[in-house]
């Protein structure tokens, strides 16, 4: 069975939600990856995306991001139906996602590949005509969101030398740097030192202030430390709602993904 | 990531304006005496495949996008502007425009075809398209088939210059080949220009910041046809005739050769490569041997030992020369 | 610190049997840049070793060089007392040695069952089939589905479970655990110790610090392209603030 | 007697084999193209030039060693196939590396490099090349008169294209050559000899395209220019089948022939360009081509 | 300096056997026939490949013109290179012969004063093919016809002459350039009971029809097959087994009499044992003929003139019967109806032609009047 998000309203607060998608469903040939999912996100929050792998975390990533399409169900942002819509045209509208693979722009340095987020939103990327000095006010935002990731003093190096942990770190820079209204991160801190992800936690919280984010997580601890509300899914259907609390004490929950191992690890 | 890797080595870092405003000084320089030492029919030649195949670069090397069938907006452009000439009667800048609006005609046609799938695809797909143009030529009754549109009076520029006196005809071709030049410089290292390098890097990503690629790859090859064509309009001006050579799939062959040979995604590149193939050319019309060998063998020589091309290996020795 | 030579701090392993897999100052390049500045390290046979540090200290970086997937690399690495630095790749797998990528490497035109029948076997004593959907039940389900259509995590899965049938003695594993759930990381941890009852010997590169701690003999520590410290699983206690220091666990 | 679209009926069933016939060449060609894109990610634009080199192998053999049609059509193969080899083995493999497009340059100056030598030394209007006796001569099957050297044609590039299909799909050295092109060092570092693999494959490609061209012997003129007459169309054909399956290679390859049959038909005019047409409806459609997986 | 003869053709291409080396060779024959030399200069052969490429064709005949004293250009095959050519020469007043170019609109509406057309023509080829069949008693039509420009004219012109000697044209098919596989329209033709089934294309799409034709078996079902624009090369290229009983038009064939056979020859000789196609024979008159004229005007440089002499001169000799060069630049010789033999009656290598009848040059060639050059003055 699934838990109806009216039942989780009280506890998400006033804040309404900017991202909802209504019995979100996706099927792989005969295989249901994704089945009748209900997901709120709202401003202000982190919200968790956890369960055992092939849950369909990833699938309901790319079904809100519209990279795939939904063989059923509706997905509605700030009010408008975005079922319909292409990704591009969707992350314009300011949702804005992360890869599980890091993907960044290898042969540019750090600073041109954020300068490529700030074009857009700047309207500084159809203009055949002007020399790419008219690119330079850019720089210095540019530089202020490497700073955040800590990636500043590194700026002028080829994104494809970096290792992983910095890959995803300047990932992270260039999608702040559309300032999206709701932000996924599939698997932020996968393969990530645990220094780096100390950073990268913190980082992700405060970004959440001024946008609602949804992030796909193994790492208990960190889930428990941000996330404000987190969803559970298994064999593509929602098994729990709520806060970690709530959430981690659900026997099935236990039983269905922490197994033995108590939270974090 | 289906992104295109071009070895584009030679590939000016950015902001490095000042190194290619001197090799404009230069090349203007040296337009502006040339025909002093050079036959300037040949020199002529030379600039219209040389713009031709910077066009071509604009597509391949910045883009990362191989056409194989660029030979339909240089013909395309070729016959219509040889048409607008003899048929039409019309000033020599009139029949040019015309030529150039038919190479964006086709350019939008097979480049919205063309851009739905990538790399190799791309490829085969802009070169059956091309063929397919090719046959259209073939048959159409205004080109005359083998014979081609041929012999009419290169008329007077805004009704004012008489191109026939040959000097006014080599430096009327000289300026508009630069300025062509410049243009590609410029769509290159422009905002625009990054967004075309993105897509070339990694094109989900793109896309998940919000780009829609089709469109910035339509655009970029829709501007590479238009310029491909005026290089095809001033041949036509040039030697006074259109014919099917222009729009057989061996041209498109042959400007892919001059950008590789002259160094892909370099700016001096192509030019280069132009120069070479067309003195290969001459040189072995009298020769006695057999064109097509040495085309083909240079083309493996260049793949396998010299990727970067001339002027890109120099760059890269320069680089590697710098501490 | 103390008993950074690696190999005093082998001496006693192995009962003085020589290493199975015996690496001495390995140095390799991506093009220009450095990655690694002289590795040693030793494995002995049914030994499980374990990899440890930080992000980009070049722990793939060694297990890549010991294959012979970077060719640009100097030093001496000997597997079963031969050395295997002048092999061909594929002639390394047939001496023994099964790779399993950090980026898992999963056929995306091969389904499941494909990808697992892939590698060839090496040598007798490797997994039946049966054996191996008995421990991955998911792969069974979707067995006929395309490799890379799996979830991160049954990737992984598959990417461990396809090794085993070779027969091959000794795996070198990158990050195992990367990305998966915890049922799944203890299923893994089981499936290591099975591995080890069978006499296999493992080096394992693991971020999982506590994952490793359960499973491993011995510990290498690296950073910057070199091995800063080793022990064996008894000194753990003792190391954890150093540990603590070098990795910020 | 029954007309379909003014069409008196036997005369369509005549062009509906007719179509088949060409149908056999588009098939085999694009076959090898398929398998050698398949598996080295090459786009082999000299497979006109050695579909020539197949048929002058053939002519060859007929005129220097007098060997004839049946042992042409086992030596010629080998012959082209151990030349594909040989170029894999000393050029071709060392832009394995690199982006596809290298391949594809690499193979189109090739193609440039052999026709070119084979005009220079034989000449443009081509060779002579008779059918075997036992082919001679036509069979009147009601509705046409089918030659039966073009029975023989379809028959045989029908079984060597499913064969070829069952080793590739059901086979494990299919499967290895499958990954090989996806990840090969990996699949070298499982213990596979990838390079042999990969030369073997090239030469295995080429040598369909061999085969084609010693059947085409007798039907087209033998000369330098075969190839590169037909190469383009297959391109546009293996397009349409959708480069991922080689199934989809060899059933386009026949639909296409028989396509073209019928617009010899109804509009000849249109006859060369029908497929290109095709082509760009289909990319406008499916953009990963008919059998294509979706990318 | 030597005044230079440039012969200018197709060294690499697809017109390499029909002209190529052979040209050269016959060039170089004529000059050193008339001596070496020409008003007390030296007389020496250049040789450039044109690659069919018309840009290169024309750079080249102007850098010879302007640099390299070339005071004629000679050969040229593929039409759009001629036309490109004949710019050059007419700006130049330089004298062009041709051989190999076949294209009527070369001595019609772009006709020049400075050349000639020596061999011959698409009309004449047509023309003759048509006429004589259709005289000899195959009246009913049926045309194989290329689907551009050059095939067009091919069928319209023989359809003309077929009409006029009585006959009717049953029906046509359109085959695209360089089509594969002829099997459709062979059947349509075969279906259309013509008695002679024409193929209006050139050499590849030619052979490759006649080739498949013999499949079906054609002429054995009593269809004649007529080939309206066929050469030598052709022909050997299909083998006689496949060419047998073919009917086509030729200026020129090695084995007529003494005089063809003794030059033939020494052609054979220099060309490795080659017969000569009538391109090659044609460029060894055209240039012969223009150095009689040349010597005779006492001028070389300038192509009309020497043009001029040549009206008024005897042209004829081995290649040229009752020839004279018409105002349009256009030579009028006589042309031969030549059946292909089959192989058991064919001898030696090269003996592939029976020659049927002799077309006189008045009735071969477009008549004068409605020319569409300008410089016929009616
Ligand atoms: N394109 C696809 N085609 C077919 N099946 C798919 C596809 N994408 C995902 N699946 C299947 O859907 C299920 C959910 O996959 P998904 O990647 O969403 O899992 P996940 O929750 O992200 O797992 P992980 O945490 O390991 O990434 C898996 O069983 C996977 O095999
Ligand atoms: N393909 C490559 N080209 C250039 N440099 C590389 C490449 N791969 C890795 N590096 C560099 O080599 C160093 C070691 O990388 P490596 O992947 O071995 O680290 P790691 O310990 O495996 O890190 P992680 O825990 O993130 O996997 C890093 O600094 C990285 O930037
Ligand atoms: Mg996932
Ligand atoms: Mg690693």
């Amino acid at each position: 069975m699934t838990i109806h998000p009216a039942a989780v309203r009280s506890d998400a607060g006033a804040t309404r939600a900017v991202l909802s998608a209504r019995g979100l469903t996706r099927r792989f040939g005969p295989f249901l990856a994704v089945n009748n999912v209900d997901i709120d996100i709202h401003h202000g929050r982190v919200h968790a995306l956890i369960g055992p792998n092939g849950a369909g975390k990833s699938t309901v990533f790319n079904l809100l991001t519209k990279f795939y399409t939904p063989t059923a169900g509706r997905i509605v942002l700030d009010g408008t139906d975005i079922t319909a819509m292409d990704p591009a045209r969707v992350a314009r509208m300011g949702m804005v996602r992360s890869f599980q693979i890091s993907a960044t722009f290898g042969d540019m340095s750090l600073l041109d590949n954020v300068c490529i987020a700030l074009q857009r939103p700047n309207h500084l990327s159809v203009q055949f005509w002007r020399p790419l000095s008219s690119l330079d006010r850019l720089r210095p935002r540019a530089m202020e969101l490497l700073d955040r990731v800590g990636l500043a003093d590194m700026a002028q190096r080829r994104a494809a030398d970096l290792s992983y942990g910095r890959k995803r770190a300047l990932e992270i820079a260039t999608t702040l740097a559309l300032e999206p209204r709701v932000l996924l991160l599939d698997e932020p801190l996968a393969g990530m030192g645990h220094e780096d992800v100390e950073n990268m936690a913190s980082l992700i919280s405060t970004v959440a202030r001024d946008c609602a984010l949804l992030m796909v997580e193994h790492n208990l601890k960190v889930v428990a430390d941000i996330g404000d509300e987190i969803t559970v899914l298994q064999r593509g259907e929602v098994l729990a709602r709520g806060d970690y609390a709530t959430v981690s004490t659900d026997p099935r929950v236990r039983e269905a993904y922490m197994g033995s191992e108590d939270g974090g690890h | 990531m289906s992104a295109t890797r071009i070895d584009t080595a030679g590939m000016p870092a950015r902001r490095s304006a000042a190194p290619a405003l001197i090799l404009l000084a230069a090349l203007v320089a040296a337009l502006l005496i040339a025909p002093v030492w050079i036959y300037p029919v040949f020199m002529m030649k030379l600039l219209c495949f040389a713009l031709f195949a910077a066009a071509f670069n604009l597509l391949l090397g910045y883009t990362g996008l191989l056409s194989f069938g660029h030979a339909a907006f240089f013909g395309g452009a070729a016959y219509v502007t040889a048409h607008a000439m003899k048929v039409w009667q019309v000033t020599p800048e009139v029949a040019i425009l015309a030529g150039i609006a038919t190479a964006v005609v086709l350019g939008l046609v097979i480049g919205a075809i063309a851009i739905r799938r990538q790399g190799i695809y791309f490829a085969m797909i802009t070169l059956a398209l091309s063929q397919m143009f090719y046959f259209f030529c073939l048959q159409a009754p205004f080109t005359n088939g083998e014979d081609g549109i041929q012999g009419f009076s290169r008329g007077r520029l805004f009704g004012l210059i008489d191109l026939n006196d040959t000097m006014n005809l080599y430096y009327f071709i000289a300026a508009v080949t630069v300025l062509g030049l410049l243009a590609i410089w410029r769509i290159v290292h422009s905002p625009f220009g990054q967004i075309l390098k993105a897509i070339r890097e990694n094109e989900p990503r793109t896309i998940s910041l919000g780009y829609s690629v089709q469109r910035y790859k339509l655009a970029a090859f829709v501007m590479s046809a238009a310029l491909a064509g005026l290089a095809g309009s001033l041949k036509a001006l040039l030697f006074q005739f259109a014919t099917l050579t222009d729009v057989a799939w061996n041209m498109s062959g042959e400007v892919i050769l001059m950008t590789l040979l002259g160094g892909i995604g370099t700016m001096a590149g192509p030019v280069v490569g132009a120069a070479i193939l067309v003195g290969l050319q001459n040189f072995f019309a009298t020769s006695g041997f057999p064109v097509t060998i040495v085309l083909g063998a240079t083309f493996m020589i260049c793949v396998l030992l010299f990727r970067r091309g001339v002027v890109g290996e120099l760059a890269h020795w320069l680089e590697s020369r710098k501490p | 610190m103390a008993g950074t030579d690696p190999v005093s701090a082998a001496a006693p392993r192995g009962a003085g049997k020589a290493a199975q897999l015996q690496v001495r100052n390995l140095e390799a390049w991506y093009g220009e840049s450095h990655a690694l500045h002289g590795v040693d390290l030793d494995v002995f046979a049914g030994e499980t070793v374990t990899l440890l540090g930080r992000n980009g200290v070049g722990k793939t970086t060694t297990l890549r060089a010991i294959m012979g997937i970077i060719r640009k690399r100097r030093g001496e690495v000997e597997f079963e007392q031969r050395s295997i630095m002048r092999l061909p790749l594929h002639r390394v797998a047939r001496a023994g040695l099964g790779f399993v990528p950090e980026e898992r490497g999963i056929f995306a035109s091969l389904s499941v069952e494909e990808n697992l029948m892939l590698p060839p076997v090496v040598a007798k004593g490797g997994m039946s089939v049966e054996e191996i959907y008995g421990i991955f039940p998911n792969l069974l389900e979707r067995r006929t589905s395309p490799g890379t259509k799996l979830s991160g995590g049954e990737q992984q899965m598959l990417a461990i479970a396809r090794i085993l049938r070779t027969g091959v003695r000794m795996i070198l594993l990158d990050e195992p655990t990367e990305g998966l759930a915890p049922v799944i990381v203890e299923r893994i941890g089981e499936m290591l110790k099975v591995l080890k009852s069978h006499g296999l010997s493992v080096l394992l590169v693991e971020q999982n610090f506590r994952f490793a701690a359960r499973i491993a003999d011995h510990f290498y520590v690296m950073d910057h392209g070199r091995m800063i410290d080793s022990f064996s699983v008894a000194d753990l206690p003792a190391r954890t603030e150093a540990l603590n220091t070098a990795l910020g666990v | 007697m029954t007309m379909i679209f003014g069409v008196p009926l036997p005369a369509l069933m005549g062009q509906l084999l007719v179509g088949l016939i060409n149908g056999s060449f588009y098939a085999l060609l694009s076959l090898g193209l398929a398998v050698i894109f398949g598996l080295l990610r090459v786009i082999n634009f000299a497979h006109g030039a050695f579909y020539m080199l197949g048929a002058f192998a053939a002519w060859m053999l007929l005129a220097y060693a007098g060997i004839g049609y049946w042992g042409a059509l086992m030596l010629a193969p080998l012959i082209v196939g151990v030349a594909g080899m040989a170029i894999e083995r000393l050029m071709l493999r060392r832009l394995y590396g690199l982006d596809h497009l290298y391949g594809l340059l690499f193979t189109f100056g090739l193609a440039l490099l052999l026709e070119g030598t084979f005009r220079h030394f034989f000449g443009t209007s081509g060779q002579p090349y008779a059918a075997p006796e036992a082919l001679r001569g036509a069979t009147n099957l009601g509705f046409m008169v089918l030659p039966n050297y073009r029975g023989w044609v379809v028959a045989a590039s029908l079984v060597i294209c499913l064969g070829t299909w069952a080793v590739i799909e059901k086979t494990s050295i299919g499967a290895y050559l499958r990954a090989a092109t996806e990840n090969a060092t990996l699949v070298q570092a499982f213990g596979v000899n990838v390079p042999v693999l990969l030369t073997v494959t090239y030469g295995f490609g080429c040598a369909l395209a061999g085969i084609a061209g010693v059947l085409a012997a007798p039907v087209f003129q033998v000369s330098p220019l075969m190839g590169s007459n037909l190469i383009i169309v297959v391109f546009a054909v293996v397009v349409i089948g959708g480069m991922g399956s080689i199934l989809g290679a060899i059933v386009t390859g026949y639909m296409l022939g028989i396509v073209e049959g019928l617009c010899k038909v109804f509009y000849p005019e249109a006859a060369n360009i029908v497929v290109f047409v095709i082509m760009a409806i289909v990319l406008l459609l499916r953009p990963a081509g008919l059998f294509g997986k979706d990318s | 300096e030597p005044y230079r003869i440039g012969v200018l053709t197709d060294m690499s291409g697809m017109n390499f056997d029909l002209a190529g080396q052979g040209s050269v060779v016959a060039a170089q024959m004529a000059v050193e026939d008339f001596g070496g030399k020409l008003l007390g200069e030296t007389v020496e052969v250049i040789v450039g490949d044109h690659q069919n490429k018309p840009d290169v064709g024309s750079t080249l005949a102007r850098t010879w013109i302007d640099s390299q004293n070339v005071v004629a250009v000679v050969d040229v095959p593929t039409s759009s290179v001629a036309m490109a050519v004949q710019e050059i020469t007419r700006q130049t007043d330089t004298a062009f012969l041709i051989s190999t170019a076949g294209s009527s609109a070369l001595t019609g509406e772009a006709c020049s004063p400075s050349t000639a057309q020596w061999t011959w023509d698409t009309f004449a080829m047509a023309n003759g093919t048509g006429r004589a069949m259709t005289l000899e008693g195959a009246k009913k039509w049926y045309f194989i016809t290329v689907d551009y420009t050059f095939g067009h004219a091919l069928e319209a012109d023989t359809t003309q002459a077929v009409l006029a000697a009585g006959g009717e044209v049953v029906g046509s098919v359109r085959h695209p350039r360089e089509t594969t596989d002829f099997s459709s329209y062979i059947l349509q033709a075969q279906a259309s009971g013509a008695d002679v089934i024409a193929l209006a294309n050139s050499s590849g799409d030619t052979m490759t029809a006649l080739k498949q034709m013999q499949e079906y078996g054609i002429t054995e079902a009593g269809q004649k097959i007529a080939g309206m624009l066929l050469f030598l090369t052709d022909v050997q290229g299909v083998g006689l087994d496949i060419a047998r009983g073919l009917t086509l038009t030729t200026a020129f064939y090695w084995d007529m009499d003494d005089q063809t056979r003794e030059w033939s020859a020494r052609y054979s000789e220099r060309m490795d044992g080659k017969k000569p196609t009538m391109v090659h024979a044609g460029v060894y008159s055209a240039v012969t003929n223009y150095l009689k004229a040349a010597e005779k005007a006492g001028e070389a440089r300038s192509g009309s003139k020497v043009m001029e002499t040549m009206r008024g001169m005897d042209i004829n000799d081995f290649f040229n019967r009752n020839a004279y060069l018409r105002e349009d630049g256009r030579v009028i010789h006589d042309m031969f109806l030549v059946r292909v033999k089959a192989p058991e009656d064919s001898g030696a290598a090269g003996d592939l032609y029976e020659v049927l009848a002799t077309i006189p040059g008045k009735e071969a060639f477009a008549s004068v009047e409605n020319s569409a050059c300008p410089l016929v003055k009616k």
